[in-house]
């Protein structure tokens, strides 16, 4: 029970934490945003994993195997898009503010 | 060791939201995203510590299964084009909701969901799971052009979907209760696991039926929200294997991915209740094409060459999808070098939707070299228009169509602010025919024969002949 | 064990979320901000009250007593001062921005 | 129950973060403050059900407690007059710390700091503690100007801290290898509680030591920091009790001081380090006192009267902590009415620190009826001055003296931006005296007698004579 409500209390400053974090992102970064959160949530390859090595019968282990193969592809292929997406950015030489006066 | 692992995956925590915090510039976006990466490599090697095991087949299962799916990932990833960008991240949405479904219905299989905490979060596991799985392939189809493109619209389909939905909530209360309810209304045969098949094939879908009455011009948000949900599945997950990465790392994405999603529909105009709970009521425009027709000013390049040479001082140049198309962003900026060394002030007008992904024009024109300081928003380019003497208009429709501002016609971009260059001396399109944009809604410019030049070509061989023509007129 | 690597895990998380908490106040908010955290962490009164109901000798009630009396000072005048603060910053009519053209 | 207090204690937690989320802006800022009171109450609430004893006695002593503690804090805090704010906030935080060190002194006394966890953060709880006890004692002391006033320096200053620091560290050791460490080196009656009694002593002694030299106009910044300092203490004996209302709130309370104490620093123009670690090089100003007699421009109010009326256009105040002394917004607010009604233009010019406290004088203008749209920001104004025809200045010094730009000599307020009224056509103070203000540094600008006027008077006064002369000019 304790262990829940811990769960509970992480769960909910994380859930702020989340709210806060993304707070007026400019326009053009909002699909490598989407893109990098969405490799993120690939952290599920890890409960993948877990089911696969702890498996004891073959429906599971099938069950599992796939599971993993789309965690790895969320994750790897999450990141490796939102790296190319951003590589597009090239930093600004001059920042100079758009207005002239 | 269980500690370690525990750390390993508190750092991955620290270094996803490390990470997020720095996608939100764009001076920093990039390292931001290797942080987060670095995190997942932590979480995943902390993870391989724990496992309690010494078959290789397991390791080999394991081992193949991330390579595999790591390799189709990153060649997916590395071939696909810019202008693809939001299938792919809807695709590896997909793939993530499918994982974790799979996942939950494992732990029910070996009946580890047993306390009501587990099972509650399982089931929500596989549901949400499973829709943002279904939801997701719908909406790549959709903008990969594969299937239900445009709106896909039945009879009666709210009511379909109340019932599909009525259907996963006893499904799964007759999972929560071990399969008494079916026992109650007397059909036994509906075990909990086949229940559990069911809701599964219930909830992919609900996924579908959600995501096709959607048009296509309101799938970025779609994605977006289906990402959340992923978000959200890998937090109940958490729950039910007592894991903390999963838990942190997924309500991270579940909480940050809504707010994205609702920043991005109010930066597109488009209030999230309508897109999802009327689709776009069929998109209007292509069909009701009154064949009769109308007149248009078509011009040449050497028309235009001449008009900006000699009548225009202030130009703004306004690109779209068909610049992104046509890979014209070096004659563009080419003709930019050249009106500007006429003396002549040039601006960029950016629209935050023009192209096909949120920033695609910035990516495409700092690509080419036009500085940062020449690229105005919409709010900083619509008081310049008055003063121009000329708009270029290069492969772009809806963000510069007045339809939009028609109160009495409702279309796919209604409400949608447009740059308004309706209030320039004149305005110049360059593009391959009359036909519409994205959304499909006619442009009452092109008719504006008064103030509106057509230049019917492509758009990056107009905008080479343009710059000739400005240098020999 | 693990109960304490979980309090580790909540500070951690509740760390980010204090610092995303803060972003950029205005000048004019930052007396009361100040004033007002310092209420809440008044919550030290909590642990002020266990200490006295706790307690089987003189001297631990004699020193959760005072603990309690400098725990409700300052919660009690945290808030209180706070609100009057703010009180001072009436809604303004008309927040027309400041510029005029 | 104990799952009742743990979740009351989640919910009072949340609304922790809500109010401190209110609180960013004006509008919602006072619903804040009341919404994070309330989860106070909860969180208060719920340890009452936890109590297990039946003794009415315990029931007495902690209900007479509180109310005890919360009558003085409530009369105190209902009484303090706008000025004395800050020192109140110090007082307030400097009872919460002293309130932890207690707690963390009794766990010791009781034994139950017995893991190495416990103890560690125990010890860390008393120590910080302590330090913001003491500190915030001295730093009331300063700015209700009791005792340390200014900033008080003693020779080899940081070789005192140091070694006071060191003793910290060697009594904390001791007490955390259970008096291992003072039996090894010979001083046997060195116990752990003894140890402890010292180290509380030290602490103390640190806190007053870390705080006397640093100067008054330091001191919301010193305040700002204990303020994160004492949540910190609370988060350390989260650990210590496995308290998660403490281990949450504290915490919050710790980070988000720390950055506002960031944000005030870089406000005021001054770097942590170089306050934390200098103090103030013992303030100039006073004791230079050339006593030579320097011309001003000594004027009439009547003069300043027909000056403003004839030939001042556009008329910038700035009003300065004196205005508060005076009590004498409304009659500036009659002023800027009379010069209004004579076609001229009235702004006001606010440094972030004019007053005493930030938001000082938006408090008292928009109290006395100033719209919101006149009172410009130092970013705003400072552009305007060119144009001015007239600055009045009432009660103000520090935050127009020019002296903050002299690179060559270093003072107080070297390097605060500041309101650059030099700019404008005529500068008129409104003072008793030649004093300078709250950072002691003479104003070069009260001797410009070509730009400067000097009306000695009290604020009240001196308005209430200018309006009445513009009206009769
Ligand atoms: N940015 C985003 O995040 C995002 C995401 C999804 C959807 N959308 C939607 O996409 C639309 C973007 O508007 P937009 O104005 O940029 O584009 P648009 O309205 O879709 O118009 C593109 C125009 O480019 C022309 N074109 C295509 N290929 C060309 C070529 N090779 N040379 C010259 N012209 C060419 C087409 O006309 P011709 O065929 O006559 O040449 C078409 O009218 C909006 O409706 C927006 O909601 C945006
Ligand atoms: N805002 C904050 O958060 C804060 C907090 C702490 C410290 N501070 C410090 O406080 C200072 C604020 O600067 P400031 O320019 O507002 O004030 P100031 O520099 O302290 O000057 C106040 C002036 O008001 C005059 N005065 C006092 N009573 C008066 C009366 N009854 N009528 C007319 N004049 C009167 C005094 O001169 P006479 O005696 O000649 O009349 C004095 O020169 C800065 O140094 C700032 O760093 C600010």
């Amino acid at each position: 029970m304790q262990e829940l409500l811990v769960q509970l209390a992480v769960f909910i400053i994380a859930a702020f934490l989340g709210f806060e974090l993304i707070s007026r992102v400019p326009n053009m970064l909002h699909t490598p945003l989407m893109s990098a959160t969405n490799a993120i949530h690939g952290i599920v390859l890890v409960g993948a994993i877990i089911v696969v090595a702890t498996a004891n019968d073959a429906f599971t282990i099938a069950v599992g195997f796939i599971a993993v193969v789309l965690g790895a592809m969320n994750v790897v292929g999450g990141f490796w898009v939102t790296n190319r997406m951003l590589g597009m950015f090239r930093p600004p030489k001059t920042r100079v503010k758009k207005r002239k006066g | 060791m269980q500690v370690a692992t525990f750390l390993a995956y508190l750092v991955a925590a620290v270094l996803f939201v490390v990470g997020i915090r720095r996608l939100r510039k764009p001076e920093t976006a990039r390292s931001g995203n290797t942080i987060a990466a670095f995190g997942m490599l932590i979480a995943l090697a902390a993870t391989f510590l724990v496992i309690d095991t010494n078959a290789t087949s397991v390791w080999l299962l394991i081992g193949g299964g991330v390579l595999l799916g790591g390799v189709v990932g990153a060649v997916s990833a590395q071939r696909v084009p810019m202008t693809g960008m939001p299938q792919m991240v809807a695709a590896f949405n997909g793939v993530g909701g499918g994982c974790i479904a799979l996942v939950a219905l494992s732990e029910f299989y070996q009946g580890r969901a047993e306390t009501w905490v587990a099972a509650s979060a399982g089931l929500l596991t596989i549901i949400i799971g499973s829709v943002s799985f279904a939801g997701s392939i719908v909406a790549f189809s959709k903008l990969q052009e594969i299937a239900f493109t445009g709106s896909v619209a039945f009879p009666l389909q709210q009511v379909v979907n109340a019932l599909i939905f009525l259907g996963v909530l006893l499904l799964s209360a007759n999972v929560f209760l071990d399969g008494a309810l079916a026992e109650a209304v007397g059909i036994p045969f509906l075990s909990p696991l086949i229940s559990l098949y069911i809701l599964l094939a219930a909830s992919l879908l609900l996924g579908v039926l959600f995501v096709i009455p959607i048009g296509g011009a309101d799938m970025p948000i779609v994605i977006s929200l289906l990402n959340a949900f992923t978000g959200l599945a890998a937090a109940a997950s958490g729950f039910v294997l007592e894991n903390y990465a999963l838990l942190i790392a997924g309500t991270l994405v579940g909480a940050s991915g809504t707010i994205l999603t609702r920043q991005m529909s109010s930066a597109l105009g488009r209030p999230l209740g309508k897109i999802i709970f009327a689709g776009i009521a069929a998109t209007g425009g292509k069909q009701e094409e009154d064949d009769e027709e109308r007149e248009v000013n078509d011009v040449s390049a050497e028309d235009v060459g001449s008009y900006l040479k000699e009548e225009a001082n202030k130009i703004v140049i306004v690109p779209g999808y068909g610049l992104a198309v046509a890979q014209a962003q070096s004659p563009m900026y080419e003709l930019m070098e050249t009106l500007e060394s006429d003396g002549k002030e040039v601006l960029f007008g950016i629209h935050p939707v023009a192209g096909r992904m949120p920033g695609h024009m910035n990516v495409l024109l700092t690509e080419a070299g036009v500085p940062y300081a020449k690229l105005y928003d919409l709010e900083d380019i619509n008081p310049e228009f008055e003063e121009t003497d000329a708009v270029i208009i290069v492969g772009a429709n809806d963000v510069v169509n007045p339809a939009a501002n028609d109160e009495e016609k409702d279309s796919p971009i209604s409400g949608m602010p447009i740059l308004e260059v309706e209030n320039a001396k004149r305005v110049i399109f360059i593009k391959r025919s009359l036909s519409p944009g994205f959304a499909g809604v006619d442009n009452p410019l092109f008719y504006d024969t008064d103030k509106t030049m057509m230049l019917f070509t492509d758009a990056k061989q107009g905008l080479q002949e343009v710059t000739e023509a400005v240098k020999n007129a």
